[in-house]
């Protein structure tokens, strides 16, 4: 599905990490590691074409990504640092510009995709009167209705709680059984039965990858 | 399992445009009052020139036609601070960015709420302050015509200025400074086809440069625009 | 201290609510007599004037709104400092409602004025020191409630709100001092609106019939707006939800 | 162990206030761009002025005392949205309400730096200013002077309507409207300093009431400051 | 040292949670703990001031806060979700500015505070140049020069790393063993030797608090 050739991101004119030469197949679910400041953000944020100081290349299918841009995109679902939810706007008036802006055309259960992520009769209210997590928390709902397969997630579990936590973990695994992929990073240690870490080193120390499970 | 079919793809252009317009339309009306910021901002200035020039009726019938396009730039101007900011900081700018939906096209729909919110009613007021200024009455119906197409131009091209400055700190005025010299043509033949009017020439020469510059900034703009928004958010 | 405590209960929008109904009931009616017998008396009964014939009876209106707004204005800033200093939460409903009804005079005067300069003056708009102090008074109501409509918490909302008009009401003699000031440094006086104009007191009489009559619909005005305030701000305890059922 | 003697209270709060200051200074001009933006906002207008009004020599002169006090207003204003914007984004402003250093205080170190990087050069840029709209030379020095003043009870004026609006997501414009009625009478004063000064009039009153006016301004702005910081945190 | 009698936080016209009544002592570190949205943010902000729609009293040595203030202030750290380090600012002018402000006057050892936290070398570059971790550790690094006693973190965790998340906890401790005091949130679980914690409740439910170790 996505295949990285010796890519590495590039800051001031020096790689960040050790090049990655990786396959990150349909059902999988992949996890960047590496501590504070490593570029997992810069890495992810890359992959999706929001960062272009790059080497080494990056094929979609087979294609590099540039050519295949549409097709990409149509596929794929990041949710970063800042998740783009706007704050004075309800939490179903965002989600709805989430599925209008992804191009879904079909009608939106937002009530379900909600109380999926613990967030029940919140629909109607603004997001700036929420919680650090509840307001994460409305980002996430996402995974619930879109159906691009390539999920990239920096930290999504930031602010959320340990219940929330396991319920996300849960949906990672559910997409990942139904043949979607997952790239996140995260600082907490998952509790997945399957999944791949990817480390990344500084560009000076040695490259390996750890497969648990 | 999981793309969807081709064929669906213009209704899915179609949604993404009519979801981006109203979200625009729903955060600008959600605080009402400040819908008509723009509005009173362009009332105090013209408030401020009688008090720092002369409240002469001689002198500020001279003024009206240009003073009133000179405070309705500053006021487009003002508004566009905000116009991809809150987006940028919040990450959607980013999500808009990576919607499989042309960028230019979805910018539009961004400029024309910003039209409709500040241009519009900014031309709606004009009568008023035509009256507290004194402008001649022939000068009315150029002025409103005028500044119909030239806010339009200047949502236009005012958003390309706020898109190469979002990823700026303090981008209000560093904006003006690179919108300004790109207003400079609209300033001149809107504020001539109201000069001219008043002396009891035609003006038709002026709005159709007016229009020609609003149709080819339409044309141009959203693909500048969605490049700088692409050169800002890649850091 | 038994002296304090009426002030207290005052703050309490449960008593005000109960004991105000009454009250607004007397004085709308009153209002509504004072009304109607001012007009009636203004724009019927009283003789034209010799220059200005019929227009002038515009007067009636334009007068009281103009003397009223301005009282609008301290008794929102007045309520704010009290919201501010004793928390007085019932304080901040005051300034909250006191101020579109004081702008919605303001405008009511300016508008009349404006309608009335055509016949007199010929333009709509002049650039006189009175005028152009309405005006500014004007916009110091719109940043009020700008301010109020942009902040989604009520309570932040009134703080600012407070501390805005407060600042305003420093600002309000100085303000007035300098456009006065500017306008005798600019142009001659030509028109003097100030100067008691050797008015008939056949005039006279319905228009201080009227400026009363609009300081008690200004008294109407806001009672009923701060009694809907109140509901709308306490729905959420027994009594409003008593007294909602009861309507019902 | 962990409090502090008393005695090293007030170097305490010198060390607060250098830093602050400080502080500010870095910021500003860490961007050396921004620091030049308000003065080619004023720069701008000013060249907008005789293009969208008239070139000729008689009309900007009897225009150039109060157009440049309005400009030099307006530029003032637009300065003046980041005051404490991006410290409440950031956290820092929690930060100054927790010192336990006065906030008064600390606000004024602020307000300062806003009025030496923004008052300070529109007042030295003003001759330039001048020459271009034909400003005759009777009124250059009122024209500093009361700018001087002026701006300072301007940036003092403003940060109020700054403070109450920082919680507000599009405060750029809310914040004129709340300001602007404000400025009237330091415009008022400042314009007609240089009005009188032309035609041959002494203007020492006009200046001592802008210095009265900016000395209360000094005195009350901070606390209405500090008051409204306290609020707009509080949600 | 810090008392709360009946406290609880109100929005909206209602409590947030179950009052609580407790003592906070020297040497403590307690965890406020509870799901999304339970009110934690709100009453550490209360406790510091931020916010005052509250119910019930905090003393603070056996005195109401409002009148000891200065007092107060003087005795507090508070980092909350956003931790106040400017961008445009080296990690230095950020730290300096920190100590200026809380009335530090002796000279201060940035280097050594950054490389407490795990930023040796970084003092000299500006904030907005670091990754999410990197950023808010150097508000983190306020606490290895900072001499208040107590401290109110609130989610001090968020983006840090593994090592980074166990040197903040001996930080944390040693400071408790030191006669400081700890008031944090965080949804990860703590390794701490001592803590206890506090759970807040929906106001509708029971009260309950549990003490570890
Ligand atoms: C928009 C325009 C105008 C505004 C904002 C305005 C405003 C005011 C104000 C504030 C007052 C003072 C009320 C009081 O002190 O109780 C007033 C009084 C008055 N105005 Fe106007 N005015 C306007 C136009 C006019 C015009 C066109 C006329 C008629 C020629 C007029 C005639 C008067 C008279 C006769 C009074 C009462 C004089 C007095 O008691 O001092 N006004 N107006
Ligand atoms: N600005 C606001 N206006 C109104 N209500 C708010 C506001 N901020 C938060 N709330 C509400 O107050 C409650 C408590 O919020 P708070 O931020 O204290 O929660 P929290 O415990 O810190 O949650 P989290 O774990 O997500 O950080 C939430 O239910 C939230 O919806
Ligand atoms: N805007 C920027 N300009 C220059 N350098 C940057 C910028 N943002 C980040 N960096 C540097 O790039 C490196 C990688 O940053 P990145 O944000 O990708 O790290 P990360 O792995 O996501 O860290 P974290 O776990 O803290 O989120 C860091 O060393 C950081 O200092
Ligand atoms: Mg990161
Ligand atoms: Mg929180």
């Amino acid at each position: 599905m996505l295949q990285l050739n010796g890519f590495t991101c590039v800051r001031d004119g020096e790689p960040l990490f050790v090049p990655l030469d990786t396959v990150i197949n349909a059902g999988d679910v992949v996890q960047i590691a590496g501590p504070n400041g490593a570029g997992k953000t810069t890495l992810l944020r890359s992959l999706c074409g929001l960062f272009d100081s790059c080497e080494g290349e990056i094929l979609w299918r087979g294609k590099p990504i540039v050519g295949a841009k549409h097709d990409f995109l149509m596929q794929l679902l990041y949710l970063g640092h800042h998740p783009g939810v706007k704050k004075s706007l309800t939490a179903r008036e965002n989600l709805a510009w989430f599925a209008g802006v992804n191009g879904e055309t079909g009608s939106l259960d937002v009530e379900s995709a909600l109380a999926k992520v613990g967030l029940a009769g919140y629909a109607d209210i603004p997001c700036h009167q929420m919680s650090a997590g509840q307001h994460r928390r409305v980002g996430l709902a996402r995974l619930h209705f879109d159906a691009s397969p390539l999920w990239v997630l920096d930290e999504p579990f930031t602010a959320i709680d340990k219940q929330g936590v396991e319920r996300l973990e849960a949906k990672i695994q559910e997409h990942a059984a139904m043949g979607g992929t997952v790239i996140l990073t995260t600082h907490q240690a998952l509790s997945l039965s399957h999944y791949r870490t990817i480390e990344l080193v500084k560009y000076t120390e040695a490259f390996h990858e750890v497969r648990h499970a | 399992m999981h793309s969807l079919p081709a064929n669906n793809q213009h209704s899915s252009l179609t949604t993404a445009l009519t979801t981006c317009f109203r979200r625009e339309m729903i955060v600008a009306f959600r605080h009402k009052g400040e819908l008509a910021n723009p509005l009173i901002f362009f009332l105090m200035v013209v408030v401020f020139i009688p008090l720092g020039i002369s409240p002469e009726k001689t002198v500020l019938m001279a003024l009206a036609p240009g003073m009133i396009w000179v405070i309705a730039l500053l006021a487009t101007l003002l508004s566009l601070d905000g116009l991809f900011r809150s987006d940028f900081d919040d990450g959607s700018l980013e999500q808009m960015l990576l919607s499989p939906q042309p960028l230019p096209w979805l910018v539009l729909t961004k400029i024309l709420a910003h039209w409709l919110m500040t241009g519009i009613p900014l031309m709606l007021l004009t009568p008023l302050l035509g009256t507290m200024l004194y402008l001649p009455a022939e000068g009315y119906l150029p002025l409103m015509i005028s500044l119909l197409i030239g806010t339009g131009s200047m949502s236009l091209i005012g958003s390309i200025g706020a898109a190469l400055t979002v990823g700026l700190r303090k981008g209000g005025l560093i904006l003006s400074l690179v919108v300004m010299p790109l207003y400079v043509p609209v300033l001149i033949f809107g504020a001539s086809a109201v000069n001219e009017a008043v002396q009891g020439f035609a003006y038709t020469g002026q709005i159709a440069i007016l229009s020609a510059m609003f149709v080819s900034a339409l044309v141009l703009a959203p693909f500048a625009v969605a490049g700088a928004l692409r050169i800002s958010v890649n850091t | 201290m038994a002296s304090w405590q009426w002030f207290h209960r005052l703050g309490s929008p449960k008593w005000f609510y109960e004991k105000t109904t009454r009250w607004t009931q007397v004085i709308g009616w009153l209002a509504l007599a004072m009304l109607s017998v001012g007009i009636i008396w203004g724009l019927g009964f009283a003789p034209a004037e010799l220059k200005q014939g019929n227009s002038y009876r515009i007067i009636y209106i334009h007068v009281p709104a103009a003397a009223v707004a301005m009282a609008g204005y301290y008794v929102m800033a007045f309520s704010g400092a009290v919201g501010l200093i004793w928390r007085m939460k019932l304080s901040y409903m005051v300034m909250k409602c006191a101020a579109p009804i004081g702008a919605a005079l303001t405008f009511a005067a300016l508008f009349t004025g404006a309608v009335w300069g055509k016949p007199t003056w010929g333009d709509y708009w002049v650039w006189d020191a009175r005028i152009t102090s309405m005006l500014i008074l004007f916009f110091l109501y719109l940043g009020v409630m700008a301010l109020q409509e942009a902040y989604q918490n009520q309570e932040a909302a009134d703080k600012t709100c407070a501390i805005l008009s407060l600042v305003g009401m420093v600002n309000i003699p100085i303000i007035y001092k300098s456009v006065d000031w500017w306008f005798t440094l600019h142009q001659p006086a030509t028109l003097k609106l100030t100067e008691k104009s050797s008015i008939a007191p056949e005039m006279a009489y319905p228009l201080i019939l009227m400026i009363f009559a609009v300081y008690m619909f200004f008294a109407w005005l806001l009672l009923t707006k701060v009694r809907v305030e109140i509901l709308h701000r306490e729905v959420k305890t027994q009594w409003v939800k008593d007294i909602v059922m009861g309507v019902k």
